[in-house]
């Protein structure tokens, strides 16, 4: 099976309007930058980005372009708003999120990351005893006051957890250090993170893939995410960026 | 409010740091935690970060710096010998799972109960959301949490409170406490003083603390 | 009972074969489904087995045996260019997340709601107990499933029943059946006759099922 | 930190009457041979084997000897009992499942893959949607009458499920290709199996280990099981196996 597509526009195709994309990295490691530009570049509005840690934070120039487009009605994240409250205040994204303009939802980024892996796994909801004692077990916690929907606690073995429901994004767009024509995926130390249980999760995965492989020069017991997870690949080059503070 | 002066940060760090055994498997939040692995070098402690890394390696500088390696506070790090890297699952697997004997955390306020707040500052005035990242999936896994942060805010006011007035991250958790001017214990009956910075008493260390003390018996100086 | 004599084992897995599409990840159950891969050789299809493989190659003959490397029934397997490995969770989580297209399954019976049984036969008098093993995870996120299977047993039973006398594997899940004597697909209104073998009447397959077939207005013989 | 232990005593250690022991291998592939005979060999009993697919099918010599000694008191599996009716009824774990001797509990593989991984991850219970239908919706499946607890069902987005608890044994004894002294292993092939996730979900996991590696030898990227989820680590020799029929 040959999954190379041939440009960024055969890669998005499909995305459009109003679409629950999942994006990968962990502040500025593993983000697919490539993949954010081409979407920007498409101009597609109506987004939900569905994130784990901050990818948004770790690609400022995509995040500022992505904000200025209107291009994103909602973010779901784990730490996606700035750390210190003076930039964050002179940041449009966060100026958007004040006004209601972008809905912003967030979890603990365990429960995020098992709600992408429920998705993947075919698993529809899992109680999970994190953040009983806090805003989580009262509601999902989001900027949008009537979209707060109140939570299922339930107290199993002894430990009292929240029912947590498996999030299924449209499109995964994530980023590896190597991968071949069948979508199998090698990432590199840390930029791993969210990349592989979001391939796992979406409808359609798309790879952005710095060094395209033949297929069989993957070591067999050494590939992180098996190509059956992933519906295109797309060859990008490496690219150098800043890690500035988030 | 008065403020006393107490240890540098990089001190409370320390007598973190003297507080985690070997053969520790350890996970440090952003601040004062972080500042805790420059004093477990050499000792035989395993850091774990979030973003999916065993054996986290120190903070690398200039050339050293690899875009493809960094910790869960967005900090360029190093590789060592044994370094292990894995998906977000496998790593919260690691933390909600229990497989962490110890947490260090920074908090906005701590209480009587061991309850603590860190995740969400209100008055930024973000309708109700905030930056939850991995505190509280750490929290709830911990094994031992231990807090290390200022003992009260710039202005003066304790930190160390009755009633949380921001959001909790977790309820029930916090073992240990170490700020500037104190070690601290969470124990069934309120906050036990262990440790007080050197020249204090128990009333100046009262006065910037909200709840009613517990005093230790062998109550000493803060140990090196 | 009436028995026919149809397709052999071999030439039913060709049949199967055949209606599974280019571009598809396939599963293949223990018995004639494992047969199917004979003449899948040379096809764009993916072989997912359950022990942890994608891209599983043919069965391994004397010295290519490799005791690290058997298929789900047990047996020695060869890897192919492009093959993988993994564990045990991310497999399932690929057939229970429904990234397989195709799984093929033997049964015991088969039922007019595209019941099947498959993991059981009570006749074995275990209390209650069999070996279930992957069979109800594969039916529950097959996106397509298919039996094959002889039509009756030994004894000339029907196979295809009104009703299932063996515990379910799983319910209203089968989409197609292919047997020794007949091509069939399980419709809402029922069972649907689509082909039959060289030389048997509509009559033929009729007395040896036990539900009412519906016939196809293309109705043709088996296609090889 | 130095886990390897001086003999198969040591790993053993602690491992008493009454365990639950996660072994795991699947059928022929994986199956801790070696720890197994030591288990054998210090004759503990009133064990429950708790297990992925059959690796006591995959290991008749050892499971001969555990049923004869009477060391087994139960059995969780998903593919525990032999293929063919005639030779299990001739075999005497089939004979004291029946005479309800030993305690036979299934489960879907899929299912059971995820109650360690639930144990694992400290997720107490999923919901599951598999086995709607079956005798699974019914019950727990045992041969033993009243241990057949009610099972709870729900319909999530339209997929009925069971309601599924997670399941911590005290010990996993896993085969491992190659390790090192701190407990990072990789499997080879197909033997991975159950083998990662049991270490993940046991109170202390035993690995023995075909190739001792030193610190630092394993690629970074390419480790299977983290060391953080292994507490032992006993060099073992690769022995020869027959794979037969189960």
């Amino acid at each position: 099976m040959n999954k190379v597509v041939k440009d960024m526009r055969e890669a998005l195709s499909g995305l459009d309007y109003g679409a629950t994309v999942a994006v990968g990295g962990f502040f500025a490691a593993g983000v697919p930058r490539l993949l954010l530009r081409a979407l920007i570049e498409k101009e597609v509005k109506g987004l939900t980005l569905a994130c784990g840690s901050g990818p948004l934070l770790g690609a400022k120039d995509e995040l500022d372009a992505l904000v200025e487009n209107g291009q994103i009605r909602k973010i779901i994240d784990s730490y996606g708003l700035f750390r210190s409250a003076s930039r964050g205040a002179r940041h449009p994204l966060e100026q958007k999120v004040r006004s209601g303009e972008i809905e912003f939802e967030v979890y603990p980024m365990g429960t995020l990351s098992e709600k992408y892996r429920m998705a993947g796994a075919g698993i529809p909801a899992s109680y999970i005893p994190v953040g009983i004692g806090s805003m989580v077990e009262q509601s999902v916690i989001t900027n949008i006051e009537g979209k707060r929907k109140e939570r299922e606690i339930r107290t199993i073995d002894g430990r009292t957890c929240v029912l947590e429901y498996a999030l299924k994004p449209d499109f995964a767009l994530v980023h590896a250090y190597s991968g071949d024509s069948e979508g199998n995926l090698r990432y590199r130390k840390t930029a791993r993170n969210f990349n592989h249980v979001m391939a796992m999760a979406a409808r359609v995965t798309v790879a952005e893939v710095e060094n395209l492989a033949a297929s069989g020069d993957l070591e067999p017991d050494s590939v992180h995410t098996p190509g059956i997870f992933v519906h295109r690949v797309i060859p990008v080059p490496r690219i150098a960026f800043e890690i500035t503070n988030v | 409010m008065r403020k006393y002066e107490g240890l540098p940060r990089e001190i409370i760090a320390l007598r973190v740091s003297k507080e985690i055994e070997d053969n520790s498997y350890v996970n440090l939040g952003i601040g004062i935690p972080t500042l805790v692995s420059n004093w477990l070098e050499g000792r035989d402690v395993i850091l774990q970060s979030e973003i999916g890394m065993l054996k986290t390696g120190s903070l690398a500088e200039g050339d050293a710096a690899d875009q493809d390696l960094i910790n869960a506070s967005c900090q360029p790090v190093t590789e060592v010998e044994g370094s292990v890297y894995f998906d977000i699952c496998e790593s919260f697997a690691m933390i909600r799972g229990g497989h962490i004997d110890v947490t260090v955390m920074g908090a906005f306020q701590v209480n009587e109960a061991g309850d603590f707040a860190s995740w969400m500052n209100p008055s930024r005035g973000l309708n109700g959301v905030g930056n939850i990242g991995g505190s509280m999936d750490l929290a709830s896994g911990a094994r031992k949490l231990f807090i290390a942060m200022e003992h009260t805010t710039r202005e003066g006011t304790p930190k160390l409170v009755r009633e949380l007035t921001y959001p909790a991250t977790a309820r029930k958790k916090v073992h240990k406490i170490f700020t500037d001017l104190a070690v601290l214990e969470v124990v069934p009956e309120g906050i036990l003083l262990r440790e007080l910075y050197p020249g204090l008493r128990i009333e100046d260390i009262q006065s910037v603390t909200e709840p009613k003390l517990l005093v230790a018996p062998d109550l000493k100086e803060i140990e090196l």
